[in-house]
């Protein structure tokens, strides 16, 4: 990486995303006035550090995944802007409801990483028990969610929690990501219906990355964006600018601001690029050309960010250098432990179906440990 | 105490859970001005206000899903699906979401959400009116089933669902609802989730049954009794899931004789299940075979909606047949 | 009913449906040259007795079952215009998908009474044995579906019958009816987004009969109408006055020839009212005033589309007088007969569930027929 | 004749019903360009275009309802589940309308579709790329389910719910994909629908299976053979429902014993249908309990996947048991 000063383009979209979209950061790393955040020096390092951390534990995992040491991955190479930043721009009493490519968010919140890698290794120690796909955490004391895979739960449970706190009267705003082909889904049609008619805080984060798995946005929609999706339920709908930071974390900010005013949800559409597979499953030299890869390459939102940083002197190669070292050290070591701890206890099956375990899988659990053993167990 | 059929018995505890904890809420389709379309959430919109007897969109995926989110954050909510017939739009939430929520948080997350919908025929609803899917639900891992069949029950088996930290499916057998009047304390009470009665001793042949095939598994050991001196043992299961087996082994050891009740089609239907629990506890008991008697494997009709249910007529001579095998 | 020229307001809404409803019956009968759909006398008068027809038929149906003679009924008082007038502007290839209130659309492709009172009746000669609850009929000949009473899954059959008829290149499009509480069923979503997407031949006629049972339009959604929903799917939406057959006619009949061009989907809101409870089971009094349904009443659409008449000079009182004792007389006939008709039999419950009888079909057939009789049977 | 595996015979089976009959068509998530996420659709996109192999929104209610729609226009429709595990946002349409259409249409409307999709564990997939729903399925009238083990059947099981005129749920054990190859005809053909196959003969006990635990259960008759003598019958049940109950029966009247073996959790399960329904049949034969071995009652587990499933280590000493009873 280059610390130079350098003009990073502006989300470089095809036609379709062209027109109003929310954008702050320059290309040469300056911002309008009117629209800047104003971020202090120190979130604004923060922010970037965030996202830097967040792309190298992605590589890193897609890594561990081609090795055969880890199960699965699914990434955000390419939106760490538009995760990073909308998680910054939630305060601290908000909650999140992940879809399932927002580990960077958690890490934000401070949920350390060792956790996380534990996670994905599902091992004794992960706090799941190895009972979900890598991927599946879940972050309580960090006012996080619980990831699932089908595309679309967490829309209208994110809807009846923040419900919930307003009919509490308590200052909670949920924040719940989800991607362009979620939008088609009917839990997002029963969600923002329902956070319409009752004015519900919950702000509606749209990753628009372009893809599902291979299915390109237009295919989701004849609507001319996601955004306008909004007015069918009565709420603001913004598009902004996913890999621009600072326009994702000011236009997340207002609405969280809005809602906690007592104004109701909002849509905000986050224009942002799936850079890499949509999974470790996934190889998308099916589907898309290298030529759409690369147009979006230019306006990676790291470099975008880190433009500005260098623009208001905040970072240097120095500085990137030890920071990727940094990472480094702590990945290594966490993922030594993690490889390094046992599987979960067969006991470990059979709890947490219920409050207390019913006599059937008492019985069961006994059954299994006395049982004899299968021929290979995963892990 | 006073007289209470079984609609008055459930609103009467939707009252007083709804005042011993302001974290309980009802929401759904028509509960609240109107007080569902059975009545059952009848003056609780007067009582305690639009922010907690909700009316909703016509999109159960959206109650559920939104009740779920309430539960998360620590409410009670009591989301009401307004016949079992349209709980579909909402499977995937319960299936996917609600059953699996402890589980895949490693206990960090819980829902404690009672589902509350009226199951069975017997009010001439055809197909979308009638279906009773209890066996979708024990099938998935993860959720109680409970189905009281009488007011009493209604009142303290809904309590105690309300009151318990897994999602409850509360099926409530709307042939029932105002059929059936008895003594019901006007005091909060539970009834205990788990636990099945035997409503009737018998020495010759068990039969288990639930909601309102309960009283046609009476009426039935009674006309059984007089036509062939059999003696049948009934119980009433009343929660479905997990289920009390001992109680129906306990009783099967006696008898050496199962027969099984319930309105919802045949196979695969926890008639099956019921039976092969036994089996696997004790096979050796059995005198004869344990025995179905259920919904046809049809879809539910009209016309014939008697000629489809397991009604009296089709249990007598099951146990007959049973007892003298 | 008056056969003087008299004054019918235009459909008298509340302030939430004032603005910009297409309209073209004034409150003299007359119409506004550009907007009229210009149908001949002999259409426009065999549309108003199928109106009054379909009254007729709703009232001597509750009639029936106050009686208990019939189970139930589900009607369409006060609908009657938006409920014909758009069966009329469908083509005859065009096929209905319907909700569950348009008996009166199905009756006006030719459906006999007689086979519509069988169903009501649910008797052997019923087309459906019945096994469904009464107006849950079906109408292949007529190209029309099959009712069921799940909200809102006829609408994504309507789109893929549609659909499958493009792709044969085969000139059909789909009218699918459902009320306003539908628009928030997943069902509508779906159906929706898919037809923007393919391009879908497809009507979406949405009966804002302003309740959903008990629950007024306002809790169904936070959006300013309905018809402004269509955006989010790409396609246009138009308020067309439910209660004023020709507008409804003309709107209906222009989205059927851009189905047809080839230029996709469109969403018609028909602003009306249900003059009379949901159905037999509903007691209306306990959610609404009567100075609601009174409002209403004054634009009942029969009214308005009878002024309309006379203005035309095609209609008098004793035309009426004919007509109404004509739909007596078939009636009491029609009854008659679907009252002596005995039950299905026991055999019409175990087939067509699949295609050939199954073994355990035929086992719990013969053990049904063999078996004692239950102490009743409804019917 | 080839080697196939079930991935390369099932994408052969649409191949060549597509060429047959032009109503036929795929529509699902991510099966036109990338040839679905297991590539079972791969090249049909090329050769049948985008009319006819159709990438939809992500909305499996929408897929399920477009393809109903379609069916009863009269087309063929084939729609794909990505996963059994995301089929339940398309349950209303296939349990309310699918399955009812023929029933409460007095047979004047029908369904001709074939819903597709992987199911079962054995690919790491966790609680939501490995469940095996078919009891919900079985459960609900006017549906068939189909389970092929193998790529040949898988071939012929397909092209014939292709033809039918019913409604069709075909579910692909995914752990079988790719991991069994054997000839396969690239003509097209039929395997009826209706008809199980015994594929070891044995004379001690009947194992019935299907998909994936086939060769679970087939190993395990093996071993149990080699271990403890016990000779094994295997039934690979091929259609799940309706059942070929005669064959089961057949053979349980020459063994006096049957074990089930099933991946989807144990309370509803297929199983306690299957050995309910031999009971009723066949009950005097058994010399021993029939007996379960399937998954556990919980949600579907990542690291400890080979604890949960029913693989050949649980079947062993059940068939081995049984046989001893
Ligand atoms: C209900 C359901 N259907 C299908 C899938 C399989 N699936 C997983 S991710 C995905 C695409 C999601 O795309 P999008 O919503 O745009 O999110 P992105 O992956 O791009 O972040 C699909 C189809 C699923 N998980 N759930
Ligand atoms: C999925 C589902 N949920 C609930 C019901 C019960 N129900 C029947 S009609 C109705 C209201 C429908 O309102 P609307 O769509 O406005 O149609 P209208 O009756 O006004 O014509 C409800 C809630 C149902 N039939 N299906
Ligand atoms: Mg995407
Ligand atoms: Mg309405």
């Amino acid at each position: 990486m280059q610390a130079e000063k350098q003009v990073v383009p502006i989300c470089t979209p095809d036609s379709a995303y062209a027109e109003d979209v929310f954008t702050v950061i320059q290309e040469d790393g300056s911002t309008d006035a009117a629209k800047d955040p104003k971020l202090t020096d120190e979130t604004v390092v923060e922010l970037y550090q965030a996202m830097v951390r967040t792309r190298a534990i992605d590589l890193r995992l897609e890594k561990l995944q081609r090795q055969g040491r880890v199960g699965f991955h699914v990434g955000s190479l390419g939106e760490e802007a538009c995760i990073l930043a909308s998680a910054a721009a939630l305060r601290p009493t908000d909650w999140i409801f992940p879809c399932y490519r927002e580990f960077g968010a958690l890490l934000y919140r401070g949920f350390p990483l060792q956790a996380y890698l534990d996670n994905m290794y599902g091992n004794a120690v992960d706090q799941v028990q190895g009972r979900q796909m890598p991927d599946h955490y879940t972050g309580k004391a960090y006012h996080f969610g619980s990831v699932s895979s089908p595309i679309g739960t967490q829309l209208t449970q994110a809807v009846g929690f923040a419900w919930a706190a307003k009919l509490k009267a308590q200052d909670v705003v949920t924040g719940v990501y989800f991607g362009d082909g979620a939008t088609s889904s009917s839990e997002f049609h029963c969600a923002m219906n329902f956070a319409g008619v009752f004015k519900i805080p919950t702000v509606f984060l749209c990753r628009n990355n372009r893809w599902a798995i291979s299915v390109p946005a237009e295919r989701q929609t004849a609507s001319k964006d996601f955004a306008s999706k909004a007015e069918a339920y009565g709420m603001p709908g913004v598009r902004c600018d996913g890999n621009d930071a600072l326009a994702t974390y000011r236009t997340v900010r207002e609405a969280v601001e809005r809602a906690a005013r007592g104004e109701g949800p909002t849509l905000i559409e986050l224009v942002t690029y799936r850079m890499g597979g949509h999974s470790t499953s996934d190889d998308p030299r099916a589907y898309r050309v290298d030529q759409e890869v690369e147009g979006w390459q230019q306006s990676d939102p790291i470099l975008r960010l880190r433009t500005h940083l260098v623009h208001r002197g905040l970072w240097d190669d120095a500085q990137e250098e030890t920071w990727q070292s940094q990472i480094e050290t702590e990945l290594k070591s966490c993922i030594e432990q993690a490889e390094a701890r046992p599987k979960p206890p067969i006991a470990s099956l059979f709890h947490d179906v219920l409050e207390r375990q019913p006599w059937h899988l008492k019985e069961q659990q006994e059954a299994c440990e006395a049982g004899p053993r299968p021929e290979a167990n995963h892990g | 105490m006073g007289q209470m059929n079984m609609v008055q018995a459930i609103n009467s505890c939707l009252r007083s859970e709804m005042t011993r904890n302001e974290d309980v809420i009802v929401l759904g389709e028509d509960v609240g001005k109107v007080g569902g379309v059975f009545r059952v959430t009848q003056g609780l919109y007067e009582e305690f206000g639009e922010d907690r007897v909700i009316d909703t969109p016509l999109a159960e995926g959206g109650i559920v899903g939104a009740a779920i989110g309430m539960a998360l954050y620590g409410l009670r909510p009591v989301p009401e699906i307004q016949f079992a017939d349209f709980i579909y739009p909402a499977f995937d939430q319960l299936v996917s979401e609600a059953a699996k929520y402890r589980y895949r948080s490693g206990g960090e997350y819980t829902v404690p959400m009672v589902v509350r919908t009226p199951v069975g025929g017997g009010i001439r609803g055809g197909h979308y009116h009638s279906q009773s899917p209890e066996s979708l639900f024990i099938h998935t891992a993860g959720l109680k089933v409970v189905c009281p069949s009488n007011p009493f029950d209604a009142k303290g088996l809904l309590a105690a669902a309300i009151r318990d930290d897994d999602p409850v499916l509360f099926f409530e057998p709307k042939r029932v609802y105002r059929a059936v009047k008895m003594e019901v304390p006007s005091s909060d009470y539970t009834v205990p989730i788990g636990q099945a009665k035997v409503v009737r001793a018998g020495t010759d042949v068990t039969v288990v049954a639930w909601g309102a095939m309960l009283f046609e598994a009476l009426a039935a050991a009674d006309e059984a009794q007089a036509q062939g001196e059999v003696s049948s043992e009934v119980i009433d299961l009343r929660t479905l899931w997990p289920i009390d087996i001992d109680t129906i082994v306990e009783s099967v050891k006696k008898t050496g004789r199962l027969v099984v009740v319930h309105e919802a089609p045949k196979a695969c239907g926890f008639g099956a299940e019921i039976i092969q629990l036994v089996t696997e506890k004790a096979f050796l008991h059995f005198e004869a075979p344990p025995v179905r008697v259920t919904g046809w494997d049809t879809p539910f009709p009209y016309t014939l909606e008697n000629e489809y249910l397991p009604l009296k007529h089709r249990i007598v001579p099951a146990l007959i047949e049973t007892a003298r095998f």
